[in-house]
């Protein structure tokens, strides 16, 4: 016997050593690859870099957000605020725009105005979406009708189109905003995502289910809508975050509030010391909040469909 | 519990995509009675699930009827529940609720649908995995649930396509006797599908034969139960073994195709 | 026997009626949501409509478009065309704008330049993802580096991200046009799709190649090169249909010629009778014709995908 | 007739995703000579394709070794060629191309490949698929497919883990006739792991048992070839029926649970 009872329990510290080294050496590539994006960033904002007007310290556009969060001297020197209905209630009793409290100047009510359209935008999207398209399952009718306007337009014509509706409301419609743009590009999206999921349970399934007796509405109950959860909730996931980029968009182009209208107005600020920064700042703010929102949204989608390994897993 | 079922000249006819008709089923003719244990054995692709298709209700015929007493099979219901070759237990419910689909769709009141869920998850020996996902369970295991949702649903007649045929062979053995023991309590009439000829004889009373979609024979199989190594290895069980095998052998052309 | 073999025959005739009618009804089906598009348009353009300013009849946009597509009266009123070089060249000589042909002024230039430059685009940013993607299949180290800090931005955040780099560069930068975006996009992009489609790549069929003798070279070769095939095409479609969307989204905001550039000229010219109309004609050039380019792609890699069934069915 | 594979104080523990160790193979001890049909039989999860994936490179051991002559094993090569259970046919290669898959790899001139591809194809009667894709060809078909591609490689040990499960019974007994004869002529050492005893006593020269990993019993099968059914129900082959079984069998405790 060349085999001792050591070798087999080293296995466990084995496995254990290689597992850490594993994670380390994961959670190592992770921050070469940040600190290299910052390197590269404060590389293309140095003084010898072409795009040094153009692109701001990373440092800088964190200072400028944080100094300009809760009021910020240059939006008051702009005359831009975001309290209208309070700024009518004063004028009433004869006072004016620098009455406004201070929080009205500052960008965090622009931020929450977007955060908070995007959010009604896509629940509303999503209901629309998800009511013709699990109704569809139980009223073939409906998927009979829709199923080819909707393919005329196609999966592939969304990511075509969706762009070209924000040009096209976005510029010659400006009171279609934000909501608007975000409501139809999530209904679609969600029709199609509950189309697929429905079509993607298996057949055997279905059939099973018949067998022991279900009807259309037991089989909606039991089969169809737990069934189609998780991919829902993948396609959920993938609007959402599209919805973030569109609906900024829409304020860059037309509207004037929100954070994409911040955006706007400080590019034109440009060439002063603190655009960029402000620019560069807002879209990392918009960025960080769309991953931590789906973040949580992974949590979320793992805890709802634990009954399916992957979707514990990946929360797709 | 005496529902005879009576396949009444029955074809079945497909149009392949090359344009080619396939006669899944030719003019079948044959009746079962209640608590028969019938097989039903045949190469791939030779009709035999079509069969049980037909009956279940899933695949219309094209000609002919079958027949559940007087009245023709038009569609699938919970008087002809099945069990199926791929996992078809619904991965989002959990055991018990697996196992109380068919009791619900037939508003079975809560009381009477608790009692018979827990009847048949003590059955089938599942009573401590009643709140299990389907995913924390072994094949064999998944296959007992959905085994459980077929008896609980109360059908007289329980449809099985190659139910065991995924799993391994000694949970293979373990859930015939499963089966087997559930068949004798119970009385109701099995139609299991199966290619595999040893499985059948463990199993069957009867086998039925298909080739090409035809009935090509009938076997009653005598033999005493339970059907250990020995009683399969006695002369009438090989004689039973080799008549299915000379019906469905393997001809010299189709041995070089394979 | 009550069966005869008739029944059995007329199978064939029922199974092709069937087959037909299910044709039909598609068809109509389509028609149907074709003209209910269609009516729904020319309704919300009608006098009776509140958006009968903003949205021209279907009818009126096509007109316009043949009318402008070889030469425009209104371009040349506005003094813009699309041949920069031939001004120069004319200028040696003494010519002026008036002497250029009469197609620079035509939308026909403009709309050209904006498809090569958007196929320019998206044929170097797959050549640049597929480079580090499969390359990266055979030298790990590479995937080490790439895959962390790929996925510090994750598959999501591109969907988030890749609008806000036009926001950036579309406004900030407007040098960096179409050719840049899109290609940053289109790279990333193939990099994850071709990724993913390794992944995809059963193990049993990798191990199996191993113990036949597969070394690195003809696991390449013969494994992974056909095998990502479907996968990374199906990524191609995604990536050219967001193409089209992106590089005319970053003309809207920057450069001062290509399709987008009119889009935006003419939105200047709303209230004006023709506006709506060349900005939805356009719109709708677009879309088209990113459909016909997605309708050819499908018949190619329907093509050389035809040992996958799927592939031959869906082209994805 | 030599030594060819010396499996030597085997160890192979794996750490759980709970944290239990499994120990997949327990200290176990054999060699095979050449031109040996050697099946492996054991249940699932007892260390059947552990051994083999051992044996094939694709895994490591923990302690001990396997030997090929004096030399032991440390990853995948061509002299060890694998027929896996799942379908391992190159879908987007015709069948030709997987079957030289193999000889490419190794660099093999043109006009040699060529032979050698041609010589198989016909060997497992698929010289009129060459040019076809694999999805045109039945699950069976691409099974000759593997067999042909494992065969053209040259290696002397050839493997094989449960590469006729999926398949029809018919199908199967079909292949069971094409391997039986590529064997005779060619001579190779076949390790085929099943856990289907039947199959076991169709094939084996020798049967080695593995239960938990560790190796129970070694049997060397001595029926009659071929073992058509009546050699399969002599007392001889019932006799190492029950006793593969008694081995391996159902214990109380697990029919609860299978």
């Amino acid at each position: 016997m060349t085999t001792t009872d050591s070798d087999v329990l080293d296995v466990r510290a084995a496995a254990h050593r290689q597992k850490r080294r594993r994670q380390i050496s994961y959670v190592l590539y992770l921050i070469l690859g940040i600190v290299l994006s910052l390197l590269m960033w404060e590389l293309v904002a140095a003084p010898f870099s072409p795009l040094f007007y153009l692109v701001p310290p990373p440092f800088d556009a964190f200072r400028h957000f944080g100094e300009n969060l809760m009021f910020s001297e240059r939006m008051l020197e702009r005359y831009v605020h975001a309290c209208p209905d309070l700024l009518d209630e004063l004028e009433v009793t004869g006072r004016g725009m620098f009455d406004l409290p201070d929080h009205c100047f500052g960008y965090i009510r622009h931020l929450m105005r977007t955060t908070r359209n995007i959010m009604i935008a896509v629940t509303l999207g999503t209901v629309f979406g998800l009511t013709v398209g699990l109704s569809s399952l139980v009223f073939p009718r409906i998927a009979d009708v829709v199923t080819p306007i909707a393919g005329f337009f196609g999966t592939t014509p969304i990511f075509i189109a969706a762009p070209f509706f924000v040009i096209w409301f976005g510029i010659e419609y400006p009171l279609m905003t934000t909501v608007g743009v975000v409501v139809f590009y999530t209904t679609l999206l969600m029709y199609f995502f509950s189309r697929r999921a429905a079509d993607n349970i298996e057949v055997g399934i279905i059939e099973s289910a018949l067998t022991l007796g279900g009807d259309r509405r037991s089989i909606f109950r039991w089969v169809y809508l737990p069934g189609t959860i998780p991919e829902i909730a993948g396609g959920f996931r993938i609007a959402l975050a599209g919805a973030w980029g569109l609906g900024t968009l829409v304020e860059v182009l037309g509207i004037q509030m929100g954070g994409g209208f911040l955006i706007r107005m400080w590019s034109f600020a440009m060439g002063v010391l603190e655009g960029p920064a402000a620019v560069v700042s807002l879209i990392l703010f918009f960025g960080v909040l769309a991953v931590l929102v789906d973040g949580v949204l992974v949590l979320f989608i793992r805890f709802i469909t634990r009954w399916s390994e992957s979707g514990r897993r990946l929360g797709l | 519990m005496s529902t005879v079922v009576n396949f009444e000249n029955l074809w079945c006819v497909f149009e392949h995509r090359s344009g080619q008709l396939v006669h899944a089923l030719e003019d079948v003719n044959f009746s079962v009675d209640p608590g028969e244990f019938v097989c039903v054995v045949g190469r791939s692709g030779h009709g035999k699930t079509t069969l049980l298709r037909v009956l279940a209700g899933l695949q219309p015929p094209t000609a002919g009827a079958v027949k559940l007493g007087d009245t023709a099979v038009s569609g699938p219901g919970s008087d002809r529940a099945m069990v199926f070759q791929q996992d078809t237990v619904f991965p989002w419910l959990h055991v018990r609720e697996n196992v109380e689909f068919g009791l619900r769709s037939n508003k079975v009141p809560e009381d009477e649908r608790n009692e018979i869920t827990d009847y048949w998850l003590s059955a089938v020996g599942l009573e401590d995995f009643a709140d299990s996902w389907p995913r924390e369970l072994s094949g064999g295991m998944r296959k007992r649930v959905a085994l459980a949702s077929a008896m609980a649903v109360g059908s007289d007649v329980v449809l099985m396509d190659e139910p065991f045929g995924s799993v391994d062979y000694f949970t293979r053995r373990n859930l015939h006797e499963v089966l087997l023991n559930l068949w004798f309590e119970t009385k109701k009439t099995i139609f299991f599908v199966t290619h595999d000829i040893e499985e059948a004889l463990i199993l069957a009373d009867r086998v039925i034969l298909l080739a090409e979609g035809k009935l090509v024979d009938d076997i009653p199989v005598t033999l005493p139960r339970p059907r250990n190594e020995d009683v399969r290895a006695t002369p009438e069980a090989v004689g039973v073994f080799k008549l299915i095998l000379r019906h469905l052998g393997i001809t010299e052309e189709e041995a070089t195709r394979a």
